[in-house]
Order: C-alpha cells, then sequence, then structure tokens
C-alpha cells in the first residue's frame, strides 16, 4: 500500500437479493483516499453513491445483500473482517454523518450522552475526562453555550445544530476518515455554507480525510479536490474535480453540468 | 410538573363527566327509585313521603350532587335487593378483583417482554415462527374457553387447584393468591400474546430507523443498540398498549370471576345487572371507572418520564 | 416591451397565527408571520420568490391563493390561480388513476361530459410531455418527475392565468429539474401564463424567472429584476446568500 | 412494484379458515342436521357418534346444530356490532378529524373518555340501561366500538388533510363533503380494514363473553358463549360439549386476525 493511502475500496460490488431476481446497486467501485484528503462523490439517487458509503463505514450487514471486492482500512478488509475487529474501527478510525440530523440522532437521548458514546466505547476516559472531552469537541463545532446543549434532547435543537452535533459525535474519537453522506441537504442554503466552511475547517486542522457524498455539483466543487460521478451504480468518471468541470469527458457527467443552471449576466 | 398537573386536571374532568353520565343514565333509566323500594307496600301517600325523604323532588343536578358527596365520604347507597348499605356489600370485593388484575398484569408483562424482544432479535428464525402461530392461536382463545380448558387440564385432570375451592384473603393470603394463580393465568395470555407481538413489531420498526445505524457507526455491539438505545423508544407504543391491557383486564376479570367462581366485584356487578339492582350497578360502575382512569393516569406520566419530548408538546 | 397590466397586486399584506404550543389557558401570542408585504405582478411575468425555511414564503402563497386569512389586499384578475407543490408525492391522490385526478378539475366545474373530458386530459398528457397511455395508471407507478408533469398538467385543467409553483424541483435530481424547468418555460411562453416562482434555489430562480424578491422574516428585503438584485444587491442579506450558494459576482 | 419472494402463508391459512368457517356458517342458516331445539332425552350426553358429530348436551339438543346455528349468531352480531363502529365510527372521525378545531377538541374528548373503558364494560352499563337481548348486544356493542374506529379515521383523516393533493381539491374548487369522501375516504380503506379485522374479532369475542354471562343472545336462541356457560357444569362429564364451541370461535377468531396480518403485510 501506498504510505499516504488510508483507504483502498478494490471492485466493490453490492447486490440485493429481496427480490426474485437479484438487483445490483454498485459495479466494480475503487476508490483510493489519502490523508487530510476531500474526495466528492456525486450522483442522482439510486446511482448507488449512498450504498457506497454504508459499506465503506461497515454498516451494510443485512443478510439479503451480497457484497463482493475488498475494503481495505490499515490493513484491515472491512468486508470480511470479524464483527469484533469492525467495531473497534467504526465510531473510532471511521466516523459517518447523515443527510437527516433529526432522525439521526436518538430522540430520548441527551446530546452529551449520543456525543460522548463512541468515547465510551473506544476509550478508558473518566466520566469527567470525557465529559471535558465533550465540551470540548462541542466548540469545536463552533456550537455556542456547549455544557446547556449537553443536556438538551435533540428536538431542542435546529437543523443546523443538528447536524453540528452529529460532526461533533463523529469526530470526537478524532477518527482517520469521516463519510459525509448528503449532510446539507435538509438544510438552508446559509446553513449549508457553514457546514461546508466548518467541515473544511476540520479537515484542514485535524488532517481527517473526508469522503463526500452529495447530489449537488456545484456544492462539491467548493469542497473537494478530487470527484467520483456515479450513475446506476457505475463510477462513470473520476479526477480532478476543475478538470472535470472545465472538460467533463463522459455524456453524463456534461449533461450533469449542463443541469446546473447558470448565473451569468443576460445583458 | 406542568404536564402532570394538566393530566390530574384532565383525569378530575373525566372522572367528573363519567360520574355524571352514570348518573343521569341511571336516573332516567331506573324510573322511580322509591316504588322499587317500597315494592307492594306503595301507597301514594308513602311514596310521596320518602321521595320527600330521598330528595327525588329536587333538581337533578342537586341530586348528583348530592350522591357524589355522599360517595366520596364512602356511603354508596342502598341495595334495593338486599336492603343493604352497598358499601358493605362492595368493598371487600374490590382487594379481590384488584388482586386478580395486578397478578395478571405481572404475568403479562412477565411474559411478553422478554418473548418481545427475543423473537425482534430472532425475528425470521424457526423459534419466532413457532411464537408468531402460538401467538395467533391464544389471541383468538376467548378468555373464558382458556378458564375452562385450564379448569379442566390442572383442576380436573393434574388436580393442581380445586375447582370452585376459593379461599378468602381475610383467611390465608397466600392461598388465595394461589388460587387466583390460574384465572390470572387465562386472563394474562392473550393479552401476553399481542404484547409480544406488539413489541416485536415496534423493536423491528425502530431498529429501521436511521439512529440506530448512527448507533452502529460508533461501533456499539448489537445488544447495545438494542438495550441502550432501541428498546426504550421501542417501548413507548408498548406502554400505551400495557396501559389499556391492565384496564382491559379489569373487565376481563368480571368474566373470569365466573369461571373459577370468585366472589369479586365482576359477580355482584352481574347479579346486580339481572335483579336491575342499579345503586350497585353505579357504585361498581364508578369504582371501575374511577380505576381506569388511574391507570391512563399512570400510563400518561410514565410517558412523561420516557420521552422528553412531551413535557414540551 | 409593451406596458402590460398587473395579474396580481397585493400590498400591505399580513398574515399571523396563533401560538399553538401553548396551553389551554394561557395568554396566546400571535406569531406574526407576514409583515407588511406589498409587491406586483404583470401578465405574463415570471417572479421569483427566494427564502429560507422558515421566511414566510409558502405561507404568501396560501394568503394569494385564499387558502389562510390575512389582512391587507389581494388583488387578482384571474380568480383561479393554480398552485404546484414541492413534493411530487404528497400532491396526487394515490388512490386514484392519473385521469380520474386529471378529470377532476373539469367535473368541479361542471365541464363537458365524460368523453370530452378524457380527450381534454390525453391532450394536455401529451402537452406537458407524457404518453396519454399515464391517464390509466396509479400515481405510485410514476417517477418523481412523471409525478410533477401530471401535477403540471392538473394545474392547468381550468386554463389558469396565474401559476404559483412552490418549489417545484427541489424534490428531485438535477438532471429532471432541468426537464421540468424546460417544460414551465415552454409553457409559460405557449400559454402566456404567468408564474409565481418561490424557490431556496438561487441558480434555480436566475435561470426562470424576469424578476424577484428575497424574504427573510416574513418581511421582503429586496425586490428588483433578476440582473438588479444578483448583480448590485443593495441588502446584505441578500448578499450572505449569493454567497452561501456559491455565487460569486 | 415488485412480487415478494415469500408466498403470503397468513393470507392462505386464514383465507382457508375463514372460508371454512363461512360455509359452515351459512350452511347453518338453512340446514342444520337436527333441530337445534328440540330435545331427546334419550340422548342426553350422547357422545361423539355418527349420528351426532359432535354429540348431544344435557337436554339431548345436537350440538353440531346447535354449533352451526350459534355461530350464525355470534356471526350476524359480530358484523352489526363492526357496521355500526365502524359507520359512525367514520363520520366521527372524517367530520373531526378534517375540520379541527373546538368540535374536534370537544367531540375527541369525550372519544378519549370512552375509548379509555374497556368495551366489554361500557356494553355492560348499556346493557343494564337497555335489557337484555340480541339486538340490546348489537347496539351495546356497536356504540361501545364506535370510539376505537373514530380514532382510526381521524388520525387518518389529520394526516390527509394536509396532504398537498387536498390543498390542490380545494384550489380547484372541491366542497369540504367531496374532499372528505370522494378524495381523501379511499385513502383510509387499508388502514380501515385492518381495523375492521381487529374489529370484528373483538366483537366476536365480545359477544361470546356476553352471552357466557348470560345477559347477551337469550334461550333458547343457540349461542356458542351461552353453550359454554352451560357446557362448564358439565365440564368432567362431556367436555365436547365445551370444546366444539370454543373451537370454533377460535377458528373464527384466528382466520379473521391471519387475513388481518396478511392485509397489514400488503402495505
Amino acid at each position: 500500500m501506498e504510505k499516504n493511502l488510508i483507504l483502498q475500496v478494490k471492485d466493490l460490488n453490492i447486490e440485493f437479493h429481496d427480490h426474485l431476481i437479484p438487483e445490483t446497486v454498485v459495479y466494480d467501485f475503487d476508490l483510493d483516499l489519502r490523508v487530510g484528503e476531500i474526495v466528492g462523490l456525486v450522483g442522482e439517487s439510486g446511482s448507488g453513491k449512498s450504498m457506497s458509503a454504508l459499506a465503506i463505514a461497515g454498516l451494510l450487514s443485512r443478510k439479503d445483500m451480497k457484497k463482493r471486492g475488498q475494503i481495505l482500512f490499515d490493513g484491515v478488509d472491512i468486508l470480511t473482517c470479524e464483527r469484533n475487529v469492525l467495531r473497534k474501527i467504526q465510531g473510532n478510525d471511521i466516523g459517518i454523518i447523515f443527510q437527516e440530523p433529526m432522525t439521526s440522532l436518538n430522540p430520548l437521548k441527551k446530546i452529551g450522552w449520543q456525543v460522548e458514546e463512541a468515547l465510551r466505547i473506544h476509550t478508558e476516559l473518566s466520566k469527567e475526562e470525557r465529559y471535558y472531552r465533550v465540551i470540548e469537541m462541542l466548540r469545536d463545532v463552533e456550537l455556542e453555550d456547549a455544557e446547556r446543549i449537553y443536556h438538551q434532547y435533540p428536538h431542542e435543537l435546529s437543523g443546523g445544530m443538528r447536524q453540528r452535533v452529529m460532526i461533533a459525535a463523529a469526530m470526537i474519537c478524532n477518527p482517520k476518515i469521516l463519510i459525509a453522506d448528503e449532510p446539507t441537504t435538509a438544510l438552508d442554503v446559509t446553513i449549508q455554507a457553514q457546514i461546508v466552511e466548518l467541515l473544511k475547517r476540520l479537515n484542514r486542522e485535524k488532517q481527517t480525510s473526508i469522503l463526500f457524498i452529495s447530489h449537488d455539483l456545484s456544492l462539491v466543487r467548493q469542497l473537494c479536490r478530487r470527484v467520483m460521478v456515479m450513475q446506476g451504480g457505475y463510477v462513470v468518471e473520476t479526477g480532478d474535480t476543475e478538470e472535470i468541470f472545465n472538460h467533463p469527458r463522459e455524456a453524463y457527467t456534461q449533461k450533469l453540468i449542463a443541469a446546473i443552471p447558470k448565473v451569468v449576466r443576460k445583458s | 410538573m406542568k404536564y402532570a398537573g394538566k393530566k390530574l386536571l384532565t383525569m378530575f374532568l373525566t372522572l367528573f363527566a363519567v360520574t355524571l353520565f352514570v348518573f343521569l343514565a341511571f336516573h332516567v333509566i331506573s324510573g322511580d327509585p322509591a316504588s322499587s323500594m317500597l315494592g307492594t307496600e306503595a301507597t301514594p301517600a308513602r311514596l310521596e313521603a320518602l321521595r320527600e325523604e330521598m330528595g327525588l323532588n329536587d333538581p337533578v343536578l342537586v341530586q348528583y350532587a348530592r350522591w357524589a358527596g355522599r360517595f366520596l365520604t364512602g356511603d354508596m347507597g342502598t341495595s334495593y335487593s338486599y336492603r343493604m348499605p352497598v358499601s358493605d356489600m362492595v368493598t371487600d370485593k374490590i382487594p379481590v378483583t384488584l388482586t386478580l388484575t395486578i397478578l395478571a398484569f405481572f404475568m403479562m408483562v412477565l411474559i411478553s417482554i422478554p418473548l418481545g424482544i427475543y423473537t425482534a432479535k430472532h425475528a425470521g428464525g424457526v423459534i419466532d415462527r413457532i411464537i408468531y402461530i402460538f401467538n395467533q392461536i391464544i389471541m383468538a382463545f376467548p378468555p373464558f374457553f382458556s378458564g375452562i380448558l385450564i379448569t379442566l387440564l390442572f383442576g380436573r385432570i393434574f388436580k393442581l387447584f380445586t375447582p370452585g375451592g376459593y379461599i378468602s384473603y381475610e383467611k390465608n393470603f397466600w392461598g388465595f393468591v394461589g388460587y387466583l394463580f390460574f384465572p390470572a393465568l387465562a386472563i394474562a395470555l392473550p393479552k401476553a400474546a399481542m404484547a409480544v407481538k406488539l413489541l416485536r413489531s415496534s423493536v423491528i420498526g425502530e431498529a429501521r430507523l436511521d439512529y440506530v445505524r448512527t448507533a452502529y457507526s460508533r461501533g456499539n455491539r448489537t445488544n447495545d443498540v438494542l438495550y441502550k438505545h432501541v428498546l426504550k423508544n421501542a417501548l413507548i407504543p408498548v406502554v400505551t398498549f400495557l396501559g389499556m391491557a391492565l384496564t382491559d383486564m379489569i373487565a376481563g376479570s368480571i368474566i373470569i370471576e365466573q369461571v373459577f367462581s370468585i366472589p369479586g366485584l365482576g359477580r355482584i356487578l352481574l347479579t346486580s345487572i339481572s335483579n336491575r339492582d342499579y345503586p350497585v350497578v353505579m357504585a361498581i360502575i364508578v369504582c371501575i371507572s374511577l380505576l381506569v382512569l388511574v391507570v391512563n393516569m399512570i400510563v400518561d406520566m410514565i410517558y412523561g418520564l420516557i420521552d422528553p419530548r412531551i413535557s414540551v408538546e | 416591451m409593451t406596458e402590460q397590466k398587473d395579474i396580481l397586486t397585493v400590498s400591505s399584506l399580513c398574515v399571523s397565527f396563533q401560538d399553538r404550543s401553548k396551553g389551554l389557558f394561557q395568554k396566546k401570542n400571535r406569531i406574526q408571520v407576514l409583515k407588511n408585504v406589498s409587491f406586483s405582478m404583470k401578465e405574463g411575468e415570471v417572479l421569483g420568490l427566494v427564502g429560507e425555511s422558515g421566511s414566510g414564503k409558502s405561507t404568501l402563497a396560501k394568503a394569494i391563493l385564499g387558502l389562510i386569512p390575512y389582512e391587507g389586499k389581494i388583488t387578482q384578475v384571474s380568480s383561479y390561480p393554480q398552485m404546484i407543490f414541492q413534493d411530487p408525492y404528497g400532491s396526487l391522490n394515490p388512490a386514484k388513476k392519473v385521469g380520474w385526478i386529471l378529470e377532476e378539475p373539469l367535473r368541479l366545474k361542471g365541464g363537458p361530459d365524460s368523453a370530452k373530458r378524457k380527450e381534454r386530459v390525453r391532450e394536455m398528457l401529451i402537452r406537458v410531455g407524457l404518453d396519454e397511455k399515464f391517464a390509466d395508471r396509479y400515481p405510485n407507478q410514476l417517477s418523481g418527475g412523471q409525478r410533477q408533469r401530471v401535477c403540471i398538467a392538473g394545474a392547468l385543467m381550468q386554463e389558469p392565468r396565474l401559476l404559483i409553483a412552490d418549489e417545484p424541483v427541489s424534490a428531485l435530481d438535477v438532471t429532471i429539474q432541468a426537464q421540468i424547468l424546460e417544460l414551465l418555460e415552454r409553457l409559460h411562453k405557449e400559454m402566456g401564463l404567468s408564474i409565481l416562482f418561490i424557490s431556496h434555489d438561487l441558480r434555480v430562480v436566475y435561470q426562470m424567472c424576469d424578476n424577484v424578491m428575497i424574504m427573510k422574516g416574513g418581511e421582503l428585503v429586496e425586490q428588483g429584476t433578476v440582473e438588479e438584485v444578483y448583480f448590485h444587491h443593495k441588502n446584505e442579506y441578500t448578499g450572505n446568500l449569493l454567497q452561501a450558494a456559491g455565487i460569486h459576482i | 412494484m415488485k412480487s415478494g419472494k415469500k408466498k403470503n402463508y397468513n393470507f392462505i391459512v386464514g383465507g382457508t379458515i375463514t372460508g371454512l368457517m363461512l360455509i359452515f356458517i351459512i350452511i347453518g342458516f338453512f340446514y342444520t342436521p337436527y333441530d337445534p331445539n328440540a330435545m331427546d332425552p334419550s340422548a342426553k350426553f350422547a357422545g361423539i357418534s355418527l349420528k351426532h358429530l359432535m354429540g348431544c348436551d344435557n337436554f339431548g339438543r345436537d350440538i353440531l346444530s346447535r354449533v352451526m346455528k350459534g355461530a350464525g349468531t355470534t356471526l350476524s352480531v359480530a358484523a352489526g356490532t363492526v357496521f355500526i363502529g365502524t359507520f359512525f365510527g367514520i363520520i366521527l372521525g372524517a367530520v373531526t378529524g378534517y375540520f379541527g378545531g373546538i368540535l374536534d377538541e370537544i367531540l375527541m374528548r369525550v372519544n378519549d373518555a370512552i375509548f379509555a373503558f374497556p368495551s366489554i364494560l361500557l356494553a355492560l352499563v348499556f346493557i343494564s340501561l337497555l335489557g337484555s337481548g340480541t339486538y340490546q348486544v348489537v347496539i351495546a356493542l356497536g356504540i361501545a366500538f364506535i370510539p376505537s374506529f373514530a380514532r382510526i379515521v381521524r388520525s387518518e383523516f389529520i394526516k390527509c388533510k394536509n396532504m398537498d393533493y387536498v390543498k390542490n381539491a380545494r384550489l380547484q374548487g372541491a366542497g369540504h363533503l367531496r374532499i372528505m369522501f370522494v378524495h381523501i375516504l379511499p385513502n383510509t380503506f387499508t388502514v380501515l380494514l385492518s381495523a375492521i379485522m381487529i374489529g370484528f374479532n373483538n366483537a366476536v369475542l365480545a359477544e361470546a363473553g356476553m352471552s357466557f354471562l348470560g345477559i347477551g343472545v337469550q334461550p333458547p336462541q343457540a349461542s356458542l358463549g351461552r353453550m359454554l356457560s352451560e357446557a362448564q357444569t358439565y365440564l368432567f362429564r362431556a367436555p365436547n360439549y365445551a370444546i366444539f364451541p370454543g373451537l370454533v370461535i377460535i377458528l373464527m377468531v384466528l382466520g379473521f386476525s391471519l387475513l388481518g396480518d396478511a392485509l397489514k403485510r400488503e402495505e
């Protein structure tokens, strides 16, 4: 493995078996993620982008699903390793945030409890140490009044704040990789921009690699150096973001870019 | 706290409405209590005198207030058929029905919670399917029929108890509880089957939600996800069901008391209905209503404790 | 362009709701959702309305449609404005076939007989770019884009002159989004339809609209032609929005 | 729609049981092997034989004939009960759910108060007011069943009335009645159907319970509950007297509840 390479996905295939005819949702997915890099994964609904992300996070464990290929993290294949090996990686080395910050938090548990959960599982820190770590982390994701939020429930926070909480919980163990699955889709534009800025800053300061999944090409352009375009389960194009934006090779990529309304002076 | 106060207020309002309804309904239907009491000895003069004495010539609401006031002090009126105070007939029966119901309730909880969690965890497995079939059949059993079968099986064939051999709680409390074991089982079984089914589908439904995926993404074990995250959420609808089941059991015990010849509230309620002994019927219905309302109130309180969203809404 | 008359005039519109979260016996506050909103719309104009969630843009639409009580004055030339909604899954009755749904506006108007209605539905389906066979399908057999086309067809059955489109493409994938925008633009041109286009997406609004209004906290903070607003904005909030959307001038 | 992989066994088994029970009951309306009320002293407690397939009771009446008639009575009572409950439940639930406001507030408070009470208890109150008898049982149980249907219909109406298609219908000029019963009501059918199945079962069990207590159907009319209550006295001597009526109740309820489950899974 290359020295800077932190995650390597080779020939990932995902098949559903919940109907009479098996349905492949991801074909031959390859990905090299390097330390401190932000890679964008773009596609429309049903393109297989979220499925690939869930597989990398080790969250595709349904029995009616078949996966082939390799997802190598630190010499461990996430697809085939033992559950307890996988659990040591989840939350500790790989964090994930989702589209709906409302439903992704347990409605009956306090924010503090949920943010420190990964610490409870992966570290031997005392209760007090954990508390200070959580407060520090909440401040780090730019939540003011962290002490109060620690004792609040998810329904008492706004959408943007909840997504910040999700990021704090995913980043609490300083993971090497953060997977962000459409993290700003449910948010207003101004909040969206703030969250993107936050992700950029965390990436810069902590050297966390980010896999950023989105349907929004212009958003990916703001955040990612490298981008992969998916359609119908296939990666159709991959490369430098600006390169792809300015000279898309594949017809589908061209179509996607053309579909973004342009703001240029009419007169 | 505000939530609790609101619920308490609602409970008292409902109690007021229920008792007023019961009073008015029986007032209209029961005709003239004076002539019922005097029976063949009635003469117009004696009737009028008795009516005046009983306050039957006052406006209905005044009569209701008087009746409610007496009820609160423990005076539930006089039985037409037995010419004795209703309270004497009812008070020593309440513990019997209550014990039977509570016993059945605990059986239901003890059977259903572990089985519900087990079947949810092993959904689709062989044992899950067997339990499903078993559940469906048990739910189809009318409680009195399971009562009859239990009598036949455990009473007559295995001789684990003596059918009809009721032991009063005043004589031997544990003997009393022992006798109530099988009747309680007959009440508990169908409700337990429903609770297993509900808890199973509730846990499975919760497990599909996004926050469960989040919990797994932090490296939780399956059991930790189940017990620390899912279970509390899944119990919310089950608590409602358990509350309703408890009130249903109070009513169900009326029937089961018949099967096992237990002298509880159900027994006198039924005799009083067929004798048209309205003061007794009214008193029992008000007592059961009170129990039902208290149970509902407790369920609401438990809700408030489990779910932080409630006190805000 | 010739001077055209106003199709819709809204002056000092205020809408407030009672705070339902307070209990039965508490003093209730009224929450002001729209504060003194005034604007007008010309015949054949496509007017954009931009705002974030909670800014009151959907409330404004409801007030214009007469779905909620309001204070102030709304004058409309055409009496039956129609609306298309954001969620194409919720705006078609799942229990009815597409044909039935499209015929309903005609039935309600006491319109032509069954055969004529079917003919009109057929024409309209083709007009919005769908096959006439779709009349026999249920909404759950259609994709999001197809549903939105059916919604547009339904809104046009009564031949309104004003169409209110509330985030009509937000729930759709980008490529589908482009197709629906194209369709709306075509219908606008063909039928001379006036469209009040509500959206949070500044890029889409720029593409679609002649004029635009920016709304924040129930107030219109800026209005003008898209060129004015996008390239010479006066309000700070407009600037924030443009920057957040990655539109750097 | 993709077809499921598994066969719906619930539907097959439930449908078969229900079908057989219906045939059994319908035959009973027109033909029974013996007059269900004819007493034959010589056949007192006759065991199971070709002549009397289910044996005879303490008066020498043919149990099979009585079970056929009794099941018919139970079915009719249950059907009447569910009809009253559904009919008024739909009207009440539709009006309160659709219009909301003060009327809804008041009616639903009353409804919830009634709903909190076990239906058997309510029926007992009504019976003691109305007197016992078949029609009284239908009315008493019917009234007791209204609140549960009203609640279900109301919550469905509340869900639907905020849907955009209802707003759309209003914009097109549909009246309230048309919206309620043409646009919204068909959308509640799936939920209503499974509520009817459950309600039907509860009605069968409640009717049997009331007849068992002797306050339902009056003798000499055959009724399953009443047969069981009589059989209880001779339990050891003639267990078949208790077992057959009990079995018929169980099969009726089981068939319907399996069908109800099957419908739920179809969704």
